[in-house]
C-alpha cells in the first residue's frame, strides 16, 4: 500500500452525530418522504381514473342505449342499421368486421414483426439494428389515414389482379395494410425481449455448434416468450381498435362474414364515422357509439387480462 | 380581440371556409373566424348550447333541435346561402345506363332490395345481367337523409349492403374503378373528376332527363336530388359588430365564392332578401321542423317573403 | 463426435447452413418490407407533394385556394399541442413508473394499477377521444382546445411512458441500489440521485415513441373537435413580462397536423391532395425529427452509464 | 490477530433469528462484536453470513416478507438496530456496507465519494473536497486517481472499483463496516490490497467481514464466527478458533475436510 | 498428476496472437495442449487466460472487431482451428465449452443435454434418452435429476447448474472440453464436486480450465500455463511449475508474493 494511515486517522476524527440530531431530521425526512410517496401513488393512479372515466362514460351512455335496446338483441341480431329509419342493433356483423381485419393484420404482422425482431437482434450487425430500427419505429408514426389511403390506391388493386373478382373495398386489403401499421409495435417490442436475453444464453448455444438460426428459435424465442407474447398482445390490440385504415378501405358497410374478400365495417371505424358525421347527440344513434365502444374495450380488456395470465406463465428465468 | 365562431356541416364548409378567408383578410386579421365540421347535426347541437355563433347546415333545421335551442333560449335567424345537386354518377365505361328514374333508384336502395336486388338486370329488364356496385353516403350524413327521403320517401330508409364513407374522395375512387358501379355525392366532387366519372341525368317530375349542371339546378329542372343549404345565425351574437359583419359580408360574396368552391350559388335576389332578414331580425324558420325535399328557389323565396 | 466424423459433421453444418440462409433472407425480406413501405409512402408524399413545400406553405393559413393554403395554424397547433402532451404524460408517466417500480407493495391495489396500464395500452385511442369529450371538454369546462387536445393525447401515451419508465428502471441493477441505500439514503434521495438519471435514456426512448404515435393521431382529435379553418394563431406562451409566461393559448382553439391532412384528403379539387401530401411529408419529417434528438439524447446520456 | 484485553462490545447480537418469508434463514444467533475490530463470518454457502451480515444496516428492509426476531445493540447508546422504532436510515447512516461485486455509481470518481455527504446534507464544497481526498486516501486510492477525479467512475478496474466503494463509506465516517466478500470478484492482486486495507482499518473502525476464503478470515480477522445452516456453531478468537476449534464441525471446515 | 511419457499431442497453439480491435490481448503464444490431459491457464486478472480459451472455439467471432494471427491446430488431422475458410461451427461442434457462471437455458433438464444432438440433427427418441442419460452420469449429476428430467434447468442450485452445463457438453462427444473458471461462482462443496468430476474426465476428454485459484490448478491439472500480461512465461508440468518454476515471475505468482 502507497498510503500512509494519516488520511484514515484524521477521517475518524470528528465525533459522530448526536442522537438527538437525528431524531429531529428523522421527522423531517419521513415528512418529506411521506408526501412525495403520495405523489407519485397520485401519478399512478391517474392511469386507474382514465380507466375509471373511460368506463364510466361508455356505461353510463351506453346504459342509456341499452334501455332502449335490448341487450339480447345486441348480442345476437345479425343486422347493424342504427342509423337507418328502420334501425336494427345487432353487435354481430361489426364484431365480424373487427376480428376478421384483424386476423388478416395479424397473420401479416405476427410472422413479420416476429422475423424482423429475430433477424434484427440475432442476425443483423449492430449498426444495422441501430439504423433499421428506429426507422421501423417511424412506420409507427406516419399518420394512420395515409395508411389507408395507401391501402385503396395501391394494396388493394394490386390484390384485385391476383384475385379478379374482389371488391374495392374489402377487409383483405384494409387487413394487410393494418398489418403493416403493426408491424413495428410487435417487432420492437418483440426485439427489445430478445435483447435482454443475457449474452451467456447465446454463448452458450454457439459453443455447442448451434448456428444463429438454431440459437434464435432454440434458445432466444423460448427465452424471451414472455415478453414476445406481450409484444403480441399489444399488436393485437391495436389491430382490433385500428380506425382510420378500416374507415378509408375495409368499406363501411357492416357486413356479417368472415370472408375477408367482402366489404365490412369494424366497431372502431362506426366510431369515428359517427363521430365525423352529423347525428344530433343524446340520439339513440349516437349513444350507440358508446355501447359500441364499450363492447371494444371489454374486448380488448379481455385481451390483456388472457394475456397478463399468460406472461405470468411464461416470466422469464434465465 | 373578436371572434366569430362556426360549426356544422361539412357540406356547406368549403362555402363557409372561402367567406371566412375572404372576411378576415377585409378585417386585415382584426377579427378571428374559426370554422369547424362536426356535421349538421353536431354543429346545430353546439349552437343551441350557445357555444357557436353560426352553424352550418345541409339541411333545415328539425324538430328535435328547434326544441334544444327553444329550451335554452337561442333564437335564430335561417339564411340559405347556396344549392347543393346531389348527383348520381356511373362509371365512363359503363355503357348501358344513359338515364335513370327515380322508380330506378328506388328499387336498387330501398331497404327491401338488401340482399335481393343485386344485378342490374333485376333494376331494369332492360339492363344486363351484370352485378350491382352500389356506393353512397354514410348513414349520419345530412347527403344520406336527403338522398332516401327523395329516393325512397323516407328519411334513412335504405339498404345496409353497399360501400359508405363520409370522406367522398373515397366513394370517387370506388366507382371509378368498377364499371358496374353507381355512386351518389354532392356536385363539386363530380365537378373536380369529371374525367374519371359521367353524371347519370335524372328523370324529373316532369319526365326529362336531367343533368345537373347549375342552369339545371337554377331553373328547377334538376329535381328532386337539389336542395338548398343553409347558415343559421344567432339572434345574441347578431348583436356584437364582428358577427353582423361577418354575415353581412357572408350574404354578399356568396354568389361568387359558392361558384368558386363548384356550388351553385342562389339567384342575386335571393341574397338581398336574406340580407333584410338580417336586419329586422326575423327569426326561426320557413321548414316547420320536417325534412323537405325539391324545394325550389322559388318557393323558398315566396316562403321567406312570408315570414 | 470425434475427429473422424469431420465428414459428418460437416454434413450436417451443411444442412444448419442451408436452412439458416434461408431465414436471413426471409429476415431480410421481412424488414424489407416494412422498410420499403415507409419508404415508399414518404416517398409518394415527397413526391406529389413536392412542388407545394416552399416557406409560404409553412406561413400561409389554410385557404380555399389549393395554391395558397399552407400549414401554419396546424403545425403550430401540433407543436402547442405535443407540448402539452408532454407536459402532461411525461412528469405523471414517470412519477407513476417509479412508484410502480420502486414504491409500490405488492398488494392487490397495485396489482391492479398494473393490469390497468397494460390494458390502457391496448384501449383504442377512438376510446379516448370519447373519454375527453365527457370528461374534459364538458365535465372540466376546458372545451375545444389545446388543453383537452393535449390532456387527451398524454393520456394516450401515458401507458407507454409508463411502461418505458418501468423498463428502464428495472434495468437498473440492484446492487445500484443497495449501494445507495447501504450508504443512508432515502428513498426519494436513491431515486432522484439514481434511479431517474439512470433511466433516463430509455424514459426518453419510450416518451419520444409515444410522441412519435400521438403526433400523427387523428381520430381522438376528430371526436373532440379540432377546427377546420383557423387563420390565426394562438397566444404565444412567452409573455412580455414577469414570469414571461402566458397561459392564454391554452383555452384557444387549434388545428393540427393529421386534421387539416384529413381535411385536404377529402376535398373534391385534386391540388388539395398535393397539399396532404405535402402536409403529410412534413408530420413525418417532424417525427423523424423528434426520434433523432431522442437517438442523440439517448446516445450521449447512455455513454456515461454502465454497471 | 491482536489480543482481546479490555475490548469494549460495539455491538452485541442477542437471540436473532431472520425468516425470508417463512424461510428461517438464522436460527438464535448471539455473538458479540468487538470494538475496533475485525470480526470474520466464515461457513458453508447459504449458510447465512451474507443474511447476518446484511441485518446489521437493516438491508433486509428493502424487500418484502423479511422478518427480524431477537435484538442487535449498538453500543454505546445501546440501541436495538432492529427495533422498528428505530429508523433504517439512521442505522445505515451509522454502518456503511461493501458488496461483493464493487458497484460504483455511474458517476465520476468525485462523486462517487461525495453522495454520502450529500444526502446528509453537507452542501459545503470545500468541506466535501477535503473529505473525499481524505476518504480517497484512506481507501488507498487517492494516489492513483488524484489526477482523474472527474473521470467516470466505471473506468477504474476491478480491485480500484473496490477501494472506491470502501472510500465512499468512510466518507461517512461510519461506527461499523460491514464487507459482504469484498475480494470474490477481484484477482489476487487487488485481493491483496483490499486485505491490507481492511488491516489498517481496524484501528479506527468496527469491521464485520464475509468471506468464504479460510485463509483471508485467517490473515485479516480477530475474531471469527463460523456458521452452519443459519446456526451459529462457533465464535471466538481468530486464533482460537483455527488453532484449536472446539467443536469437531468447525474443525472439519477448516480443515478442508468438508466445504 | 501423472507422468508426461509418450503422451500425444491433442492441439498446438503456434506464434497465436489476439488482438480485441487495436489491443492486442495475447502476444505470440507457443504451446502444446495434450491428449487426455487437463492443463490450466493461470496468471493474474487481464493476463489474458480467458481470451485464449475462448479461441479454442472461436467465441471471439461473435463479436466484431477482433482479430486472429497465428494458429493452432487440431490434431490428428491438423486442421487449423484459425483458418478463415474453417466453420467456427465445425470448431465448436468439436470442441465444447463449459462457463464460468453456469448458463442453462431455460428449458428443462432433459432438454438441454438433448440441445447439442438435436442441433446436430438427431431425431430418434431413444437415442437421445440414452445419450442424455449418460451425459447426466459423466457429470455427476444422473442420481440428482432422474426423477425430474423435466423439470426446469433453472430450478437447480448454482453447483447442479454448472454440471448440467457439463452434461450438456459431454452428450455432444467433445475432443476437448474448455473450462473457464467453472467454480468460481459457485460455493466450496459444489466446486469440490467440479473438481472431481474434472479429474474423473480426464481419462476421456482433453481438458483446458482457467482459474485464478493455484490451489485448484494444482490439485486438477496435469500441465500449467502461467500467463502474464498477455504473454505465457511458463508452461511445463503441473508439478514443475509449481514445485521448481524456471522463471521468477512464475514463482513470485504462486507463492503469493505478486497477484
Ligand atoms: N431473498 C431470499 N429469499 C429467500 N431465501 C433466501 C434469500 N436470500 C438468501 N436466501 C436463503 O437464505 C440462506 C442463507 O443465504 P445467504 O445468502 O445468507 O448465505 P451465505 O452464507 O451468504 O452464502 P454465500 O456464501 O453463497 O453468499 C440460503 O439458504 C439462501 O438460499
Ligand atoms: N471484449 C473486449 N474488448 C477489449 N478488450 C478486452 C475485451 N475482453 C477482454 N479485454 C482485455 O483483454 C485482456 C485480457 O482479458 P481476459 O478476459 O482474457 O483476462 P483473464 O486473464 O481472463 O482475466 P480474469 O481473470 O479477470 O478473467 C484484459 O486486459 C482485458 O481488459
Ligand atoms: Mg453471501
Ligand atoms: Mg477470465
Ligand atoms: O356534414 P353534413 O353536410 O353531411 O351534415
Amino acid at each position: 500500500m502507497r498510503e500512509t494511515n494519516s488520511g484514515a486517522a484524521a477521517l475518524m476524527s470528528q465525533p459522530p452525530l448526536t442522537v438527538s440530531d437525528r431524531l429531529a431530521r428523522k421527522a423531517l425526512r419521513n415528512f418529506k418522504e411521506r408526501v412525495i410517496e403520495l405523489l407519485l401513488l397520485g401519478a399512478a393512479s391517474v392511469s386507474v381514473l382514465t380507466t375509471v372515466g373511460i368506463i364510466w362514460v361508455l356505461v353510463s351512455e351506453s346504459f342509456n342505449f341499452f334501455s332502449n335496446v335490448s341487450i339480447w338483441s345486441f348480442l345476437t341480431d345479425t343486422m347493424w342499421t342504427p342509423l337507418f329509419a328502420e334501425p336494427r342493433y345487432g353487435i354481430l356483423p361489426l364484431l365480424a368486421g373487427t376480428l376478421t381485419t384483424s386476423m388478416v393484420a395479424l397473420v401479416v404482422a405476427i410472422p413479420l414483426g416476429t422475423t424482423i425482431a429475430i433477424y434484427l437482434s440475432e442476425f443483423a450487425r449492430p449498426a444495422v439494428r441501430e439504423v433499421v430500427k428506429p426507422f421501423l419505429e417511424l412506420l409507427g408514426g406516419i399518420p394512420t389515414i395515409v395508411y389507408g389511403y395507401f391501402a385503396l390506391m395501391v394494396v388493394i388493386p394490386l390484390l384485385q389482379l391476383l384475385i379478379p373478382d374482389l371488391s374495392g373495398f374489402n377487409m383483405l386489403g384494409a387487413g394487410i395494410v393494418m398489418g403493416i401499421a403493426i408491424i413495428p409495435y410487435v417487432s420492437s417490442l418483440a426485439e427489445d425481449a430478445m435483447r435482454a436475453v443475457p449474452m451467456s444464453m447465446r454463448e452458450g448455444s454457439y459453443a455447442m455448434g448451434a448456428t444463429k438460426l438454431q440459437t434464435a428459435f432454440r434458445v432466444i424465442f423460448p427465452a424471451a416468450l414472455s415478453g414476445i407474447l406481450s409484444a403480441y398482445i399489444l399488436g393485437i390490440s391495436r389491430a382490433v381498435g385500428e380506425t382510420m385504415i378500416v374507415a378509408v378501405a375495409a368499406g363501411m358497410q357492416p357486413n356479417f362474414t368472415v370472408n375477408p374478400l367482402e366489404p365490412a365495417q369494424t366497431i372502431s371505424a362506426y366510431i369515428v364515422q359517427v363521430a365525423l358525421g352529423d347525428l344530433p347527440h343524446g340520439s339513440i344513434g349516437y349513444q350507440s357509439i358508446f355501447a359500441a365502444g364499450l363492447s371494444l374495450m371489454l374486448m380488448t380488456l379481455a385481451l390483456n387480462l388472457v394475456g397478463h395470465v399468460v406472461r405470468r406463465r411464461f416470466r422469464e428465468a434465465y | 380581440q373578436s371572434t366569430v365562431k362556426i360549426d356544422g356541416s361539412s357540406t356547406v364548409f368549403p362555402v363557409t371556409e372561402a367567406v371566412a378567408e375572404d372576411f378576415q383578410k377585409s378585417k386585415k386579421g382584426e377579427v378571428k373566424v374559426t370554422v369547424g365540421i362536426s356535421g349538421t347535426g353536431g354543429g346545430f347541437k353546439k349552437f343551441c348550447r350557445g357555444e357557436i355563433d353560426v352553424a352550418d347546415a345541409s339541411r333545415p333545421i328539425l324538430k328535435k333541435e328547434m326544441d334544444a335551442c327553444a329550451q335554452a333560449g337561442i333564437k335564430y335567424i335561417e339564411l340559405p346561402v347556396a344549392f347543393d345537386a346531389l348527383t348520381v354518377v356511373a362509371n365512363p365505361k359503363n355503357a348501358f345506363i344513359k338515364q335513370l328514374s327515380v322508380e330506378q333508384l328506388k328499387k336498387m336502395w330501398e331497404p327491401d332490395a338488401q340482399g335481393k336486388v343485386t344485378t342490374w338486370k333485376q333494376v331494369d329488364a332492360s339492363f344486363p345481367d351484370a352485378p350491382l356496385k352500389l356506393f353512397g353516403a354514410g348513414s349520419d350524413s345530412g347527403t344520406f337523409d336527403y338522398f332516401t327521403e327523395a329516393v325512397v320517401g323516407k328519411a334513412k330508409a335504405s339498404r345496409g349492403d353497399y360501400t359508405a364513407s363520409e370522406d367522398d374522395n373515397v366513394l370517387v375512387q370506388g366507382v371509378s374503378r368498377d364499371v358496374n358501379a353507381v355512386g351518389y355525392f354532392g356536385y363539386a366532387y363530380y365537378a373536380e373528376n369529371k374525367g374519371k366519372l359521367k353524371a347519370v341525368p335524372i328523370v324529373n317530375k316532369e319526365g326529362k332527363p336531367v343533368e345537373p349542371g347549375p342552369a339545371a339546378v337554377l331553373d328547377g329542372s334538376y329535381n328532386p336530388l337539389s336542395r338548398p343549404i343553409f347558415i343559421y345565425v344567432a339572434e345574441k351574437s347578431l348583436e356584437k359588430a364582428e358577427v353582423r359583419d361577418f354575415v353581412t359580408f357572408y350574404l354578399k360574396n356568396a354568389s361568387k365564392l359558392a361558384t368558386e368552391v363548384k356550388y351553385v350559388p342562389l339567384p342575386a335576389k335571393s341574397y338581398e332578401v336574406a340580407l333584410e332578414h338580417v336586419n329586422k331580425k326575423k327569426l326561426g324558420t320557413v321548414f316547420g321542423g320536417e325534412p323537405e325535399i325539391g324545394v325550389t328557389i322559388e318557393a323558398l323565396l315566396a316562403r321567406e317573403a312570408k315570414l | 463426435m470425434k475427429s473422424e466424423d469431420i465428414p459428418s459433421i460437416r454434413k450436417i453444418i451443411r444442412r444448419n447452413k442451408r436452412l439458416e440462409l434461408f431465414f436471413a433472407v426471409a429476415g431480410f425480406l421481412a424488414l424489407l418490407v416494412g422498410v420499403l413501405t415507409f419508404v415508399a409512402l414518404f416517398a409518394q408524399m415527397a413526391w406529389s407533394g413536392w412542388e407545394r413545400i416552399t416557406p409560404d406553405f409553412f406561413t400561409n393559413f389554410p385557404s380555399r385556394r389549393a395554391g395558397q393554403a399552407g400549414i401554419l395554424s396546424a403545425w403550430v397547433g401540433s407543436l402547442l399541442v405535443m407540448l402539452v402532451t408532454a407536459l402532461s404524460a411525461v412528469p405523471l408517466g414517470v412519477a407513476a413508473g417509479i412508484y410502480l417500480e420502486e414504491y409500490a407493495p405488492k398488494n392487490l391495489f397495485t396489482d391492479i394499477i398494473e393490469i390497468n396500464v397494460t390494458n390502457l395500452a391496448g384501449v383504442p385511442s377512438i376510446v379516448y377521444g370519447l373519454l375527453a369529450l365527457g370528461v374534459f371538454v364538458y365535465t372540466f369546462g376546458f372545451g375545444q382546445s389545446i388543453l383537452s387536445a393535449g390532456l387527451t393525447l398524454g393520456l394516450l401515451i401515458l401507458p407507454v411512458v409508463i411502461v418505458a419508465t418501468r423498463e428502464a428502471i428495472r434495468s437498473i441493477p440492484l446492487h445500484i441500489r443497495e449501494a445507495a441505500y447501504g450508504l443512508g439514503a432515502t428513498r426519494w434521495q436513491v431515486t432522484r440521485d439514481h434511479i431517474v438519471p439512470y433511466s433516463l435514456p430509455g424514459i426518453l426512448t419510450g416518451v419520444i415513441i409515444g410522441m412519435s404515435r400521438a403526433i400523427g393521431e387523428t381520430a381522438p382529435i376528430i371526436t373532440i373537435g379540432a377546427l377546420t379553418f383557423i387563420a390565426f394563431l394562438p397566444e404565444s406562451p412567452i409573455g412580455p413580462e414577469f414570469p414571461w409566461v402566458n397561459f392564454e393559448w391554452l383555452k384557444s382553439g387549434f388545428t393540427v397536423m393529421p386534421i387539416q391532412m384529413f381535411n385536404w384528403t377529402s376535398r373534391p379539387e385534386e391540388a388539395f391532395q398535393q397539399n396532404a401530401a405535402a402536409a403529410g411529408f412534413i408530420l413525418v419529417l417532424m417525427t423523424l425529427a423528434m426520434n433523432a434528438v431522442s437517438i442523440w439524447i439517448r446516445y450521449h446520456v447512455r455513454k456515461d452509464i454502465k454497471w | 490477530m491482536r489480543p482481546d484485553k479490555g475490548v469494549a462490545v460495539k455491538a452485541s447480537v442477542e437471540n436473532f433469528s431472520f425468516y425470508y418469508g417463512d424461510f428461517k434463514a438464522l436460527k438464535s444467533i448471539s455473538m458479540p462484536v468487538h470494538e475496533k475490530r475485525v470480526t470474520a463470518l466464515i461457513g458453508p454457502s447459504g449458510c447465512g453470513k451474507s443474511t447476518l451480515l446484511r441485518t446489521f444496516n437493516r438491508m433486509h428492509d428493502l424487500y418484502p416478507g423479511n422478518r427480524y426476531e431477537g435484538t442487535i445493540r449498538l453500543h454505546p447508546d445501546n440501541t436495538n438496530l432492529l427495533d422498528p422504532a428505530v429508523d433504517p436510515i439512521e442505522v445505515r447512516m451509522r454502518i456503511g456496507m461493501v458488496f461483493q461485486k464493487p458497484n460504483p455509481f455511474p458517476k465520476s470518481i468525485y462523486e462517487n465519494v461525495a453522495y454520502g455527504l450529500r444526502i446528509r446534507g453537507e452542501r459545503n464544497r470545500s468541506v466535501i473536497d477535503d473529505r473525499v481526498k481524505e476518504a480517497l486516501r484512506g481507501a488507498a486510492l487517492w494516489s492513483e486517481v488524484e489526477h482523474r477525479l472527474h473521470d467516470p467512475a466505471t473506468a477504474l478496474s476491478g480491485g480500484q472499483q473496490q477501494r472506491l466503494c470502501i472510500a465512499r463509506c468512510l466518507a461517512t465516517e461510519p461506527e461499523v463496516l460491514l464487507f459482504d466478500e469484498p475480494t470474490s470478484a477481484l484477482d489476487p492482486i487487488a485481493t491483496a490490497s483490499i486485505e491490507e486495507l481492511v488491516h489498517e482499518l481496524r484501528d479506527k473502525v468496527t469491521i464485520l467481514i464475509v468471506t468464504h476464503n479460510m485463509q483471508q478470515a485467517a490473515r485479516v480477522s480477530d475474531y471469527t464466527a463460523y456458521m452452519y445452516l443459519g446456526e451459529l456453531m462457533e465464535f471466538g478468537e481468530t486464533n482460537q478458533i483455527f488453532v484449536n476449534p472446539k467443536r469437531k464441525e468447525t474443525e472439519d471446515y477448516i480443515t478442508g475436510r468438508f466445504g
